[in-house]
């Protein structure tokens, strides 16, 4: 008998979707709103579904394709709130600009189930299918106002090299399964641990999922997709896949290469260096010469990405939670970061220039601080939250005897903490190029308040997060 | 003796029309080269006696799938004189990093799989043994998660379409059905009393 | 009654940061007041800190633990010693005169401009009390970002460069301590500084964690050559920002030699030495004469810092050769003491110094030497305290500005003869640049009708320079409250270094 | 003999082929989704000689969510491509380069 | 008595901080009573002592006043030490200060800083009696720079004045050359005895003598000379001896007052004080006390002879000091202390008197220091002549005049001293006499005798100085006539200054000077018939007279006649010059330098905004592979994978 609770979650999100489809069907435009509402009570009923069927110790279900336990719960209920912020901010901004339809949400919902058969997912079947459900979902998402020549550009750009990946994924896990006999990630790592398991045909296959899993974080050299759809798709999608994806992308690291190949550890932490330090360098180096702020934290993920990296690279159960707590740091500033730029923009005005935020003081003073937060957060300036993402992750690679790598690290932070001032001086040192005051409905500027202020209060107080992250894993 | 023939000869049609769907000059022979490439390889599944995916390849992919891309393309109506321009330029690397891509994975199955069998011959199965009946017994009980998940993708991939493709052009005529189910008597009759003329 | 008077002195401020943030512009006055209300309520308890303090006692006083990060096993711990407790008090004491001279020239978000500098003050104040790393480091780098602010706000004309150059520059050089304090805490298993002094490390560990630590210290002192940061900033700061930058910002990296650099890398602090020493000597005989030959006010006043701060720098570090040459630990308490004064004492005249430019800044809005000339004859008063603490500045006894020098010329006398006799040349530099300064600005016949048209200083003014002028002469006349507050702990911190790790 | 790896180079061959159709081809999008569609048969073939050699109906089943899949990102994709060519008039992979730096 | 001590100091800083603070307050005339009355508690109190220690022999105090600070085992106080040296130093001090402030009521009448006038000397006197009450190095130390500071105030006190400015700012600084020696010296004793405190130190001279440092590579030099030498070039600076020599003639930029008392009666001879102090230490270094007695000699000829070639009044009584301290420092390097006291005390008294004199002149002659045009103003202001006539007489030692005992005991020591360079010094100091005369004449004949050669308005309103001018004249005139009789057998050969000073057995010149001494008229008749000065006076005299009054045209004929020579002189030996363009120019030319090719070429432009720049460019080279393109990027990514597989293969 299949035991259906683990996955009581995804099964009453996939439920709430088919609900949400069919009561938008019939909804008229200007009762939208409803469609809304469901979905984020949909989302508030999986997040309920998740924390009354929280586990401490792993369960599988399914036949072993499904598994649940603690880290996954909390990616994803992380997730979760990172999807209620995009929709919260997403409002006012679709609905100013003819875009509030029920397939955003819709979409959405797709994508986030997606995120979390991955989270989920003990099976490398089911661990592709997850992601061509997020993957598809955000293609059509990238790609759903109709109107623009760029959104569509960069779908289809997205699309193309999604789809590369995603076969090369899929080549590498081919290659392991013929080694290997199976596709359950427990079996996996048992047999590959075996007298010769990992010859090179599994370690050419790992090769592959490696591109697979770092195209999904968006590393150099398979970061080419991220600043192009970072900053073509409406800023909406752009706050959505900058921000639950990257869960996704952990999850998929970190079950297939963390898990699954363990063992192989000495093997794809060569790769992972080379992708980790080449992401830090054109990461940072290259955001610096970005006017558009959107391509500008495109580049800085990709920089960010670098920082993740290190955990899997160190390799640790700590390095792990490193690279989890600086995922989930991550995921709350760039929902912030993509939340103030919906924040600031209104009909007719996308407030994506670096100059649309001169000024900003003058303007807002409160929301020029958050912004400053949010920016010296992900420089990794104290006390904010983004700083002991830092810290964690180069003490794990320190611990790994990896002390060059962390001195490397820290270099670019410097580098990349450039371009991070550069916004703070355009609000705070310059005139404002325009004085028109911030139209955006009071609910999203609590909200985003709050989002701005978490980083502050997780980063004079991280031990709960942080302990959060380190038991889990 | 003979499936080795047929190997060769299916394997040849299908890179012959593989190369046909990368360099033809008019994307409809790119899609009907394409379409030619899933037939071999439907034999030579069959070879491998994978008989199931072999017909679902042939009525899934040639017959909805690439009906599918022949129809945007036709739909989509190209330029076909400019579609080669600075193809011979880059044919050179491209060539070099594909052979690369090949001979590295080439080698390693071929040389480089020491304990494993991909050098042998897998027997063949036994004459009552059905290929579908095995994939069904599994598909639906083992795979029943992945199976859920497969169907969540269709429906994705049916909202996606629809949202992306689907458009209401002003100044259409269409029926309201709603409107028209809903339409009262009193909408449209108005009973009037009129007063009899008198002449 | 247990009163945790560290922690109140460092959170008063911030909360009042917020208060007076929350205030807004608006009702800037309100603002001002509240502003000025919490820094003196700081200073208060500051003097508390003093009154409270047994000079005898070693270790450290006012200690507070309270578990803050337990998967780092990081306690939010604080407590202050002989270093750190004159220079909580120079924080405190300075903060209400910035907050005072601000009071009428900050006219744009003034709300702000009081935030930032009440911010700041509870952030430095944490920096010298905090005894976790993890902590101490945290505190170390948020002070970054309202002095970023302060620059780039209301700062000159080429504030952008200068702030950007400042917060890189040190944020450069705070990585680097950054990755050492890791490794130590992986070493010893905790972020306690205690804890990190009495970690057994290797002679090649201490070297690279000693140099890790050089790069952000020597930035933030600042050491030639990483010294260009300073100018700019000072240039370009509004004058409360030039004060508090020259008076407290700098003394983090002396303070950071004294708390980390030497006690947990004594061997390597031994073995380079001769680098110190010798970069500490470039920036007093190299940076004299660049000053010399400055025409802006604030840059010469930035650059005669950086001399000075070589000052502190020589005196901690020559005491492993006085030690040697010597066998008496005389000289090199006294190298130690001189080094400790002089950043006091530094703090002292440099803000003033600033505080004087930015009286005729707020004036004449130019900073430069030729804009002015015959200051003295429209404004005698405000003459009178520019000569005071430029000779303060040129070292004159009697003045706190002779005290530091003293003592650490003559703790490097034992160490070598040279090594004085090049450090001595300050006392010609020193009063060669300032004093030339002073005569092109304050004497002369008046310079132009600008000048001619000065008002003397006022109230306000008067209160803030004459404040200062007390207190340099007062250190100045008698040291002796300063140096017996700080011998003990630095009596045991020689004895520490002096303690091979290997 | 046909081994398996036969099937294996020849898989590879076609993965090559697809690849390098991706970036040979510099001017028709359509042709891009075609070489998608190549790469993913080079992987089925990979998965049934694997599913052979060990015997096991794994491999052909998750060829069959292949299939699936990549009929479901055929349709999307050619509704991106539809979207396109609506909003530029073009589907030449040349003049999709407003996004860049 | 500690509190006499206290009150001696006390009173006139009061006095000072009561003028220079509440200035406007109290009123000019409420400033210069509050300044006089606190100098003279002060000078009352200071008689009080010298009667107390020279008469009723008290026994000497040396006390603390306060801790300052205490370092390892090194204690670093405030206190005194009263000895017979300090009561005479503080009652000269005290009686100069005082004759000084009652001078300034009328000299400066008209000043608008008269107040900050009367602080700023009241100020000086309180540093300079922390200076010679010192009993400690620190102390000495703190009154050094402090006496410099109100000088440097003094002199800058016209501050509109560009010369008086540029004086200021050069004496300050070539005070500082001194200091900065000074300040060695002290830390050589210091880190060598453990004690800033005069006694301990002194008690240790000949253990620091042992001690050797290595100043020069391989030279061991002894500890004890190392210290004397660094001593003395802060003596040299703050007694302007050659080649510190400079900032003194510019310093006449001050007003007079401050003239005669801070550059000729008392901060100039603080150098000369301080090496009496250290007797007990420069006693036991030959090597110190010959570069102490050549550079006296040296400074003692060669300052005399451009004050021939001076024009303005006031500089011509500046070198004349400037000769006069070489003289004592040639005492002291002859380990004739006393005589060098002796003839401090005398100068003073004269060398003040002098300064007067001139400013009276000036004050007269509104603000004209020219003598070229002044001349015959004997019969204008007959009580300035006569004073400036026994002040004249004093300088070039006329026999029974008080220069004449202390000049002249001074070169019978040098003769006497077998100390290296004595013999050399001895010819500076014998030539120096005539030079002496020469110029002192010259001034004397050019100011107050021959043709009248001002201009006619100025004669208009010629008039004898008021009574606060010449009062504070006469008041000097009487010690500087009289003073020698009494005071040179006690100060010299008697028990005067007691243990004040020491002077070791082989180097007690005044000692075997004293064998022949029979009393002061006897001192006096001798110099008659052994010396050699009082002719050499009488022949410099002799020779102004011709040049300056008889025959005028004379000194120009000269002049042409050794053009090179007389433009040496008139040149000040070029040391100006040198210092200004060679020194100054090379300090601001390194400057530049190093600024803009060290901090803003190399440092700034080079590494920090070069690699700002550096980072920018490559951002800017790096973007543009991202060309937009799909196939670029799709090349990306297979390039990375054919690398990866590539790396895994190759590596095994």
């Amino acid at each position: 008998m299949i035991d259906y609770y683990p996955a009581a979650a995804e099964i009453f999100l996939a439920t709430a979707i088919c609900v949400v489809l069919l009561v938008d069907v019939f909804l008229r435009d200007e009762q939208r709103m409803i469609t809304y509402w469901l979905s984020l009570a949909a989302l508030l009923g999986t997040a309920a579904c998740s924390a009354l069927f929280f586990v401490d110790e792993p369960v599988t279900t399914f036949f072993g394709s499904f598994v649940a336990d603690a880290a996954s719960g909390v990616l994803k209920l992380v997730a979760y709130v990172a999807v209620a912020l995009v929709f919260v901010y997403s409002r006012d901004y679709l609905a100013r600009r003819n875009l509030f339809k029920g397939e955003f949400f819709i979409l959405g919902l797709f994508g986030l189930l997606g995120i979390m058969v991955m989270v989920s997912a003990h099976s490398l079947l089911t661990i592709y299918l997850g992601l061509e459900l997020l993957s598809l979902s955000l293609y059509a998402l990238v790609a759903f106002n109709r109107e623009s020549a760029t959104a569509a550009e960069s779908a289809m750009k997205f699309f193309v090299l999604g789809a590369i990946a995603s076969g090369t994924l899929l080549y590498g896990i081919s290659l392991l399964y013929g080694v290997t006999g199976t596709l359950e990630i427990g079996t996996l790592a048992e047999r590959l641990s075996g007298p010769d398991g990992m010859g090179i045909p599994a370690l050419v296959g790992l090769a592959f999922i490696v591109v697979g899993v770092a195209f999904k974080f968006g590393a150099v050299p398979f970061h080419m997709w991220v600043p192009d759809v970072y900053q073509g798709a409406p800023t909406p999608v752009t706050l959505y896949i900058g921000s639950a994806p990257k869960i996704a992308a952990f999850a998929l690291a970190w079950r297939v290469l963390v898990e699954g190949l363990g063992d192989a550890h000495a093997s794809w932490q060569g790769m992972l260096i080379v992708l980790s330090i080449l992401s830090l360098a054109i990461g940072n180096i290259v955001a610096i010469a970005q006017t558009n702020l959107k391509r500008m934290l495109a580049y800085s993920t990709i920089s960010h990405v670098g920082f993740i990296l290190m955990g899997f690279i160190a390799g640790s159960d700590d390095a792990l939670s490193a690279a989890l707590f600086y995922t989930v740091s991550y995921v709350i500033m760039a929902a912030a970061a993509f939340g103030m730029i919906l924040l600031l923009s209104r009909e007719g005005f996308e407030a994506e220039q670096l100059e649309d935020f001169k000024g900003l003081n003058a303007r807002s003073p409160w929301f020029a601080f958050v912004m400053l937060m949010i920016m010296f957060s992900m420089a990794g300036v104290p006390p904010f939250i983004g700083f002991y993402a830092k810290l964690l992750v180069l003490g794990s690679l320190i611990d790994a005897g990896l002390v060059w790598f962390a001195v490397l690290g820290v270099l670019m932070a410097v580098v990349g903490a450039f371009y991070y001032l550069r916004v703070v001086w355009y609000m705070y040192f310059d005139d404002p190029l325009d004085e028109a005051p911030i139209a955006a409905p009071g609910g999203m500027r609590v909200v985003l308040s709050v989002n701005g202020l978490g980083l502050l209060v997780l980063g004079v107080f991280p031990g709960y997060l942080l302990e959060l992250c380190m038991r889990v894993l | 003796m003979i499936p080795t023939i047929l190997f060769y000869a299916f394997a040849a049609i299908l890179l012959i029309a593989a190369f046909g769907v990368i360099t033809a000059r008019n994307p409809v022979h790119a899609a009907l080269f394409l379409v030619l490439a899933f037939v071999q390889s439907a034999a030579l599944w069959l070879l491998m006696e994978a008989e199931f995916l072999a017909i679902v390849l042939v009525l899934v992919y040639v017959g909805a799938v690439m009906v599918l891309l022949l129809f945007v393309v036709m739909m989509l109506d190209i330029n076909v004189e400019t579609m080669r321009e600075g193809f011979t330029r880059y044919v050179w690397i491209g060539g070099l990093v594909a052979l690369l891509v090949a001979v590295e994975i080439g080698h390693v199955v071929w040389f480089r799989s020491e304990g494993m069998q991909f050098l042998s011959t897998p027997e063949p199965f036994p004459a009552d043994y059905s290929n579908t009946r095995e994939l069904g017994s599994v598909l639906y009980t083992e795979h029943v998660y992945a199976f859920e998940i497969a169907a969540v993708i269709l429906l994705l991939a049916i909202v996606a379409a629809i949202t992306l493709t689907m458009r209401r052009r002003p100044g259409l005529k269409a029926q309201n059905v709603a409107k028209q189910v809903a339409v009262r008597r009193e909408d449209r009759v108005r009973l009037v009393k009129v007063e009899p003329t008198k002449d | 009654m247990y009163v945790p008077l560290l922690s109140i002195s460092i959170w008063l401020p911030i909360a009042g940061a917020v208060a007076v943030l929350l205030l807004g512009s608006r009702r800037a006055e309100l603002a001002r007041w509240v502003a000025l209300g919490v820094s003196l309520m700081t200073f208060v308890v500051a003097i508390h800190l003093y009154i409270g303090f047994y000079p005898d006692h070693a270790g450290m006083h006012f200690v507070e633990r309270m578990p803050w990060i337990g998967a780092f096993n990081s306690f939010y711990e604080l407590g202050v010693d002989g270093i750190s407790m004159p220079l909580i008090l120079l924080t405190a004491f300075l903060t209400p005169i910035v907050v005072i001279a601000g009071w009428e020239v900050i006219q744009t978000r003034p709300a702000q401009y009081f935030a930032a500098f009440l911010l700041l003050e509870g952030l430095m104040i944490g920096v010298f009390c905090a005894l976790d790393a993890l902590l101490f480091y945290v505190f170390w780098e948020a002070m970054l970002v309202p002095m970023f602010i302060i620059i780039g706000v209301w700062g000159g004309e080429r504030r952008i460069y200068a702030t950007v150059k400042f917060f890189l520059y040190t944020f450069l050089g705070s990585v680097f301590m950054l990755v050492a304090l890791i490794y130590m805490y992986l070493q010893a298993g905790s972020y306690s500084i205690l804890a990190f002094h009495e970690l057994p490390l290797g002679m090649n560990e201490q070297i690279l964690i000693f140099l890790a630590f050089l790069i952000a210290f020597a930035v933030k002192v600042p050491m030639w050559p990483v010294h260009t940061w300073l100018p700019d900033a000072h240039v370009e700061a509004p004058t409360g920002g030039s004060v508090i930058l020259a008076a407290v910002l700098l003394k983090m990296g002396g303070y950071g030699f004294l708390r980390f650099s030497l006690p947990i890398t004594p061997d390597a602090s031994q073995s380079l030495a001769w680098l110190m020493i010798g970069l500490s000597l470039i920036a007093i005989v190299y940076i004299a004469f660049v000053a010399l030959v400055q025409k802006d006010m604030k840059k010469l006043i930035a650059y005669s810092s950086i001399a000075h701060m070589g000052f502190v720098t020589l005196g901690f570090f020559v005491i492993f050769a006085t030690i040697a040459n010597s066998q008496d630990e005389a000289g090199a308490m006294l190298a130690l003491q001189g080094g400790m004064v002089q950043m006091i004492s530094h703090g002292l005249i440099s803000g003033a110094l600033f505080l004087c430019v930015g009286v005729m800044y707020d004036r004449l809005h130019s900073r430069e030497i030729g804009a002015y000339g015959g200051v003295a004859n429209t404004m005698p008063k405000f003459a009178a305290f520019v000569v005071l603490f430029a000779l303060a500045n040129a070292g004159l006894p009697g003045t706190s500005g002779f005290v530091g020098e003293f003592f650490v010329i003559l703790g490097s006398f034992h160490a070598s003869f040279w090594l004085a006799f090049t450090a001595a040349t300050i006392l010609v530099f020193g009063a060669a640049y300032t004093l030339w300064m002073v005569k092109r600005v304050i004497f002369g016949e008046v310079g132009n009708d600008g000048v001619a048209a000065l008002e003397d200083v006022g109230r306000r003014e008067f209160l803030i320079l004459g404040i200062l002028a007390v207190s340099v002469l007062a250190l100045g006349v008698w040291p002796d409250p300063l140096v017996e507050a700080m011998d003990t702990t630095l009596r045991e911190l020689l004895a520490h270094v002096m303690e091979s790790k290997l | 003999m046909v081994t398996v790896a036969h099937y294996l180079v020849l898989a590879a061959v076609l993965f090559s082929v697809s690849v390098a159709g991706i970036f040979i081809n510099r001017r028709n999008v359509i042709v891009l989704l075609m070489c998608i569609e190549l790469m993913l048969l080079a992987v089925n073939f990979n998965f049934i000689a694997f599913s052979r050699l060990l015997g096991d109906t794994l491999g052909q089943v998750f060829v069959f969510f292949i299939l699936t899949v990549a009929a479901a990102e055929a349709a999307i994709g050619l509704a991106i491509l539809v979207v396109l060519f609506r909003n530029t008039r073009s589907i030449n992979v040349d003049e999709m380069d407003t996004l860049k730096g | 008595m500690e509190s006499i001590y206290l009150g001696i100091v006390i009173a006139p800083l009061a006095a000072a901080i009561v003028a220079g603070l509440f200035g406007r307050t109290i009123g000019r005339a409420g400033a210069h009573w509050v300044t006089i009355v606190g100098v003279a508690i002060s000078f009352a109190l200071s008689l009080v002592v010298l009667k107390d220690i020279v008469i009723d022999g008290a026994a000497v105090f040396n006390g603390t006043v306060y801790q300052w600070a205490v370092i390892g085992d090194i204690r670093m106080e405030i206190g005194f030490l009263v000895d017979h040296l300090t009561a005479l130093m503080i009652t000269v001090v005290n009686f100069v200060s005082l004759a000084v402030h009652v001078y300034t009521i009328g000299y400066m009448r008209d000043d608008p800083g008269y107040q900050r006038f009367f602080s700023y000397i009241s100020l000086f006197t309180f540093a300079m009696l922390m200076l010679v009450m010192s009993n400690n190095f620190l102390q000495l130390f703190f009154g050094w720079e402090a006496v410099g500071v109100v000088s440097y105030l003094l002199i800058g006190f016209w501050f509109k004045r560009p010369t008086a400015i540029f004086a200021n700012l050069k004496a300050f600084l070539v005070n500082r050359v001194g200091d900065f020696g000074f300040l060695l010296g002290i830390a050589a004793i210091v880190l060598h005895t453990g004690s800033l405190d005069y006694a301990t130190v002194f008690g240790r001279a000949e253990l620091l003598d042992a001690e050797s440092i290595e100043v020069l590579a391989g030279r061991q030099w002894s500890v004890l000379t190392v210290a004397c030498i660094c001593l003395f070039i802060g003596a040299m600076g703050k007694s302007a001896q050659v080649p510190l020599h400079v900032w003194l003639p510019d310093s006449m930029e001050g007003p007079t007052p401050i003239s005669a008392l801070i550059h000729a009666a008392t901060m100039v001879t603080a150098g000369i004080f301080m090496v009496a102090r250290m007797s007990p230490l420069f006693e036991y270094s030959e090597a110190a006390l010959s570069v102490v007695l050549i550079i006296g000699a040296t400074t003692a000829f060669l300052t005399g002879l451009l004050g021939i070639v001076q024009n303005d009044i006031k500089r011509v009584v500046a070198y004349s000091t400037l000769s006069q301290l070489g003289y004592m420092t040639v005492a002291l390097g002859a380990s004739a202390y006393a005589a060098g006291i002796f003839h401090l005390m005398t100068h003073a008294f004269f060398k003040a008197l002098l300064f007067l004199a001139a400013g009276s002149v000036i004050i007269a002659l509104h603000h004209e220091q020219d003598m070229r045009r002044m001349g015959g103003l004997r019969k204008y202001m007959p009580i300035t002549y006569w004073t400036a006539l026994i002040g004249t007489l004093a300088l070039v030692g006329f026999p029974g005049m008080s220069g004449f005992f202390s000049k002249d005991a001074l070169i019978e020591a040098v003769h006497a001293s077998t100390t290296f360079g004595a013999g050399f010094a001895y010819w500076c100091v014998l030539l120096g006499v005539f030079v002496t005369a020469l110029y002192s004449f010259r001034l004397l004949f050019l100011v107050f005798h021959g043709e009248e050669r001002l201009d006619s308005e100025a004669r208009a309103h010629l008039h004898e100085s008021p009574a606060v001018v010449w009062a504070p004249l006469v008041a000097l005139a009487v010690p500087s006539v009289f003073i020698g009789w009494f005071t040179i057998e006690p100060l010299l050969f008697g028990e005067f200054f007691a243990d004040s000073m020491l002077v070791l057995e082989e180097h007690d010149v005044l000692h075997e000077v004293g064998e022949e001494f029979e009393g002061s008229a006897a001192f006096v008749l001798h110099a008659f018939t052994a010396s050699a000065a009082i002719w050499l006076a009488l022949a410099g005299a002799i020779v102004a007279w011709v040049l300056y009054l008889l025959r005028p045209e004379l000194p120009g004929r000269i002049a042409r006649r050794f053009a090179p020579a007389h433009r040496l002189l008139v040149n000040k030996y070029y040391f100006d010059w040198f210092n200004e363009n060679v020194l100054a120019g090379a300090t601001r030319g390194l400057g530049r330098l190093l600024w803009s090719v060290g901090d803003r070429t190399v440092i700034d432009g080079a590494i920090v905004n070069g690699s700002a720049r550096g980072v920018a460019a490559l951002s800017a080279i790096v973007r543009r592979v991202q060309s937009g393109y799909l196939y670029h990027y799709a090349f990306a990514m297979v390039i990375g994978l054919a690398a990866l597989i590539g790396w895994l293969i190759l590596r095994g």
